[in-house]
């Protein structure tokens, strides 16, 4: 195990799968110079062939995948922010998330789409999205959110290697968070959540981005004397139904905690698998903490206020823990 | 390569029996859909296959096609089994999408056909990533992507110019100039001349204006692929061919007012057909008879029939088999 | 009142408001042929002025509307199939949903953006898919479902007159279908369901293409003694949260019916609203009847196959009708 | 027009003014930021404000401009007042658009500054929009739409070509040319000469080949405004700058590798800031003094050291507001 920055496990994922087969390609816009640093130094290591600087054309970009995976190239497209996946939705939509389907199998398409998501940081409406429901409703592709050093290079790792096509959401503004890495090679399977405690009062599930908020609201709890069981999704599509069950039937009181906007979110669509096949073991409202129905505005303060924090997913545990039946 | 290069008899002929083969397909689908036979929609390339069979002569098995909504002539042109088309188009498990994808998507990777797309435009891209994989690959082979006049106001046909030109990569854009887009006359919705804006990416252009002339489209390929095997990046070709059918079969049950007459149709149907002008060319010059040329179009007209009949006695997908195409499920 | 064809209502509300606006204007690929009907005859009428025939190019139309909405125009765009919607989502996404919020509330944004959705026509993957939650997740833009000719109508004069983005979703291949509709000048509102019948042993959620059948399982149910409260959600965002938890808290029994893939469809985010806001009175599973994470097939048994059915309705009412607690 | 219309010397004097008044402001926000006084990133123009003056200059309120994410220059060369702008970028409430939009969506419509746009190539559609409401309108005001040499390789600049030369709209496209996209130099990512592409949809270009040049900017317009005003339809302008600051303020922190020189950079700042060679232009030609040109330059100093007092003192939004602008809620 060593010490890792979010981003180094990133570029590490790249690096050793790139090395490990030749046929993985990476493009994107200024993937060279690297403007998160998870694809730095990947251009010294690979060259121009297989590391490619792009125009800005995210519509061809994403389109362009398909060609290249069906073709027997394993394709890691660099989208840098995850509002670019709007720009160039077309390709991920109506081609990549059906093209297996439309072709009868032929072809499998080895994709991974990276892009930065989420706010924080006054970078306006534009650059700060979680749009993590547009590409999950689209059934085709697979949807990672990891939240730590260690799942996001098992994870992005299993993108690469998986013959289908994969958005890995790397939460933007984080890449200097630290974690324990192993140091051998290894994958973290698609599709598995982690819990990561358990505990008999109160099931927490966050997801990427406020996976720490989540964390550290169960710490609060704990020293309040309440047990949280704490789950990290990691994978939003698919959904580990059977894990998100189990923790919210040991509790039968569930918060779940997502930066998107609340209409549709993965807090959402984990809510309604809940509601329907958990709901003997419920006790009380299943409460999400995400962000209201809103873009996010430049001016830190008024941005803020809409964003998930430690303090609404406090109240939302304090509300389940103080409604509803009794065990 | 001489800019006069021209098939020889035996390629004639082999154009003459592509061309068939469309015909006799579009036709029948045409009877099919009326029948109530084909599940969706069809949008047929009746007049048009002098394009696809000029184009896909100069193809092999490694050398890929992306292809429009319009892409049954596409298909059979650059080899596609017309049994599997037809099975695919009644929607059967026998088909080359196991009737997942119908008349909009029919794709036969095995023959270098990455499909037919139901989104305009949405070709270029993809075979904008094909002839990236070509170019990594470098053995000779490259990419084309067939698309319409409408095609060429999405903008992805310029951000792919754009690729293809810095990349150099093997990558032939034709664009089968029909006239139409749907049901909007070309000159209403696009400014300019389509190959122009391939030129502003300092790609080479050969524009074919009499693109139901086989022995043109033929004429301007050999150029293109002898210009991208050589390594040269992309090419483009213009071809001007009028669309004889409806958009689609529905056609006439939605749209009211007419965007044509029919005398234009009836004189391009007796004058530019692109099957009887290649005929007629080869009787002129004397380089065959009509016994030869009436048996390829018998034998055309049979595949097509077993083609059907192929496609008939085939089985219904199980129901339930689309969520098992979707995801490979595998890792490498 | 008199017999409508839904496709003529539409046409209806168009023309009704373009003649009361001059400012209203229309465009989008082929409008003036129209190959829905929806668009048929309004060239005639308002001339080339204001009804416009626009080249293949989704990503200006969406974005378009942007400035000439902005510059003081009412604007109407006609996307044809709602997979266009993945085409030209950059505007609706990036612009259409958040210009105002960016500007500080500098412009009023009146755009109406009419798609075709659904399946059950072997139109393929690229043609039939039902769009409804990447655009609901999107905040910024209202989203209409209506389910027959009079809503319709009603609803698509109201998206006109608003002065905020609204996506009407127009369901496919029912534009013959009839329905009563008022003779005189009527606006349906934006942002509430409508309940149409009420009955006290279960809750028939539906919405645009599935309220037929949901109101036909409803009579079904009838005949069988079971008493149903039936809901058409209508606007799809805002959601009429009150009148639906009322519908739900009235039976404690839910059963909602969305023709979108069900992972973070309208339906999950419904279920995750009752899962909260009604918890108490919830008596058995919420039950989601919607389509499986899957582009839909060619083939029509296999297309079939996978779309919600007045069966798949009643065999999810009978779940809920027969576990959990009795009242 | 005569091709050499050339500003008067009150008109050179204005565009002095404008160009202190941007490099002022872009001097301040580097130290800003520098300081951590801007809550989010800001994309500096300085040793660009030539084509921001030169362009706007010839343009009424009921013009419209859409800019790109580096629009602080569009929006004072346009009009925009200097104090809302640093409001805006300080993130208060007295900010042109409330502190809702910061530096990259700086708009001020009563201005006919219709928005600085983060998606890089967005302001293209918008523009097109705004042009067919000017078309509409009638009223011989024009829309204007800035963008970079990167954001010309995004598809919707050829599809609104396509409907400026279809309809034609009143629309100027001006391509800020800078020779970079990010951290990439033009070449690698664009390729042939920009303008082309709009020649290939018969739009008339000019290109200016020295863009820091304000006056060859502000001639350029003159023969644009004039077309366009006419009711002519599109044109283009392609004006050849360069980017003297980082991309944005936090390049340094996240390119390791660079993709330019120091010595590129320090000989643009010395023998191509537009600035000094207006004001040398102008002592050479002996139409003006030092005085007279010091003054203009001081006026602009205070000016925006007002702004940015003016900006500080201004207040935080009230935290809620977001949800509160969102949506007008109101019908006609
Ligand atoms: C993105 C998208 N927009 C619109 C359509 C509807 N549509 C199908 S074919 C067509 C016209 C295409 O014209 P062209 O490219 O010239 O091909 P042609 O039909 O003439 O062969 C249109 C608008 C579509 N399928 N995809
Ligand atoms: C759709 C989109 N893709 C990528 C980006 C990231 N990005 C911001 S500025 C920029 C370069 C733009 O270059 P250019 O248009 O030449 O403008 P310049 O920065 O040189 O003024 C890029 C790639 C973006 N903001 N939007
Ligand atoms: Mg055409
Ligand atoms: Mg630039």
């Amino acid at each position: 195990m060593a010490r890792t920055r979010l981003i180094t496990a990133i570029n590490d994922a790249l690096r050793e799968e790139m090395e490990r087969d030749e046929k993985v390609i990476l493009f994107g816009e200024d993937v060279e110079a690297s403007i998160f640093g998870d694809t730095r130094g990947l251009i010294d290591l690979f060259g121009p062939r297989r590391v490619r600087n792009t125009p800005i054309s995210e519509n061809t970009l994403t389109g362009m995948t398909v060609g290249a995976a069906a073709s027997g190239y394993r394709v890691v497209l660099h989208l840098m922010f995850a509002n670019f996946v709007y720009t160039g939705m077309d390709g991920i939509a109506n081609q990549i998330a059906r093209a297996r389907l439309m072709s009868g199998a032929q072809i499998d398409l080895p994709i991974t789409i990276i892009a930065s998501y989420g706010g924080g940081r006054a970078n306006a409406a534009q650059h700060s999205d979680t749009p993590f429901s547009p590409v999950m409703s689209l059934g085709g592709i697979h949807v990672l959110a990891p939240s730590n050093p260690a799942d996001a290079k098992g994870l992005l790792k299993s993108a690469i290697r998986c013959n289908d096509p994969v958005i890995f959401f790397e939460p933007g503004g984080r890449g200097g968070e630290i974690g324990e890495v192993p140091d051998e090679d290894y994958l973290t399977p698609i599709g598995e959540a982690a819990v990561l405690r358990e505990g008999k009062d109160v099931t927490l599930i966050g997801m990427g981005s406020t996976m720490r908020m989540t964390i550290q609201a169960a710490d609060k709890l704990d020293k309040e004397g309440v047990e949280s069981t704490v789950v990290d999704v990691r994978s939003l599509a698919p959904l580990d139904e059977k894990t998100l069950c189990g923790a919210a039937s040991n509790t039968g009181r569930v918060v779940i905690v997502d930066e998107s906007r609340d209409r549709c979110s993965a807090a959402s669509q984990i809510a309604a698998i809940l509601a329907d096949r958990c709901f003997g073991y419920l006790r009380a409202p299943i409460k999400r903490v995400t962000t209201p129905d809103c873009s996010l505005p430049y001016a830190p303060a008024s941005e803020k206020y809409l964003l998930p924090s430690i303090g609404k997913v406090l109240a939302a545990a304090n509300v389940v823990l103080s409604t509803g039946e009794t065990r | 390569m001489k800019d006069n290069a021209s098939p020889d008899l035996s390629q004639c002929l082999d154009l003459l029996r592509t061309m068939y083969l469309i015909r006799y397909t579009e036709e029948q689908l045409a009877e099919d859909f009326a029948a109530g036979k084909t599940p969706g929609g069809v949008h047929l390339s009746t007049g048009q296959e002098a394009v696809a069979a000029g184009i896909c002569a100069h193809l092999t098995d490694q050398d890929q096609l992306a292809s429009n909504h319009r892409g049954h002539g596409h298909f059979i042109a650059k080899g596609g089994d017309p049994k599997t088309l037809f099975a695919e188009i009644y929607g059967k498990s026998e088909g080359i999408c196991r009737g997942m994808g119908g008349s909009m998507h029919v794709a036969d990777y095995s023959k270098g056909i990455i499909g037919a797309n139901g989104i305009v435009g949405a070709g270029l891209p993809i075979s904008t990533g094909a002839a990236l994989a070509d170019l990594l690959d470098d053995d000779g082979s490259f990419t084309v992507c067939i698309f319409g006049d409408g095609a060429s106001n999405q903008g992805v046909l310029q951000e792919s110019f754009n690729f293809a030109a810095l990349w150099k990569l093997p990558l032939l854009y034709v664009c089968e100039h029909n006239g139409f887009c749907q049901f909007s006359p070309a000159e209403t919705v696009t400014a300019g001349t389509i190959s122009d804006r391939a030129k502003a990416f300092g790609i080479p252009v050969k524009v074919v204006e009499e693109g139901n002339d086989v022995r043109a489209v033929w004429n301007a390929m050999a150029w293109a692929s002898e210009y991208i095997r050589a390594g040269n990046g992309p090419a483009f070709i213009e071809a001007r061919t009028y669309r004889i059918n409806n958009h689609f079969e529905r056609e006439h049950l939605v749209v009211q007012t007419p965007y044509r007459t029919r005398e234009e149709v009836e004189k391009m149907r007796q004058e530019r057909d692109p099957i009887i002008m290649l005929r007629q060319w080869m009787l002129n010059e004397n380089l065959t008879d009509e016994k030869v040329l009436s048996a390829i179009d018998k034998e055309a007209a049979r595949i097509i029939q077993e083609s059907v009949a192929f496609g008939e006695a085939g089985t219904v997908p199980p129901e339930n088999i689309g969520l098992e195409y979707m995801f490979a499920g595998t890792y490498n």
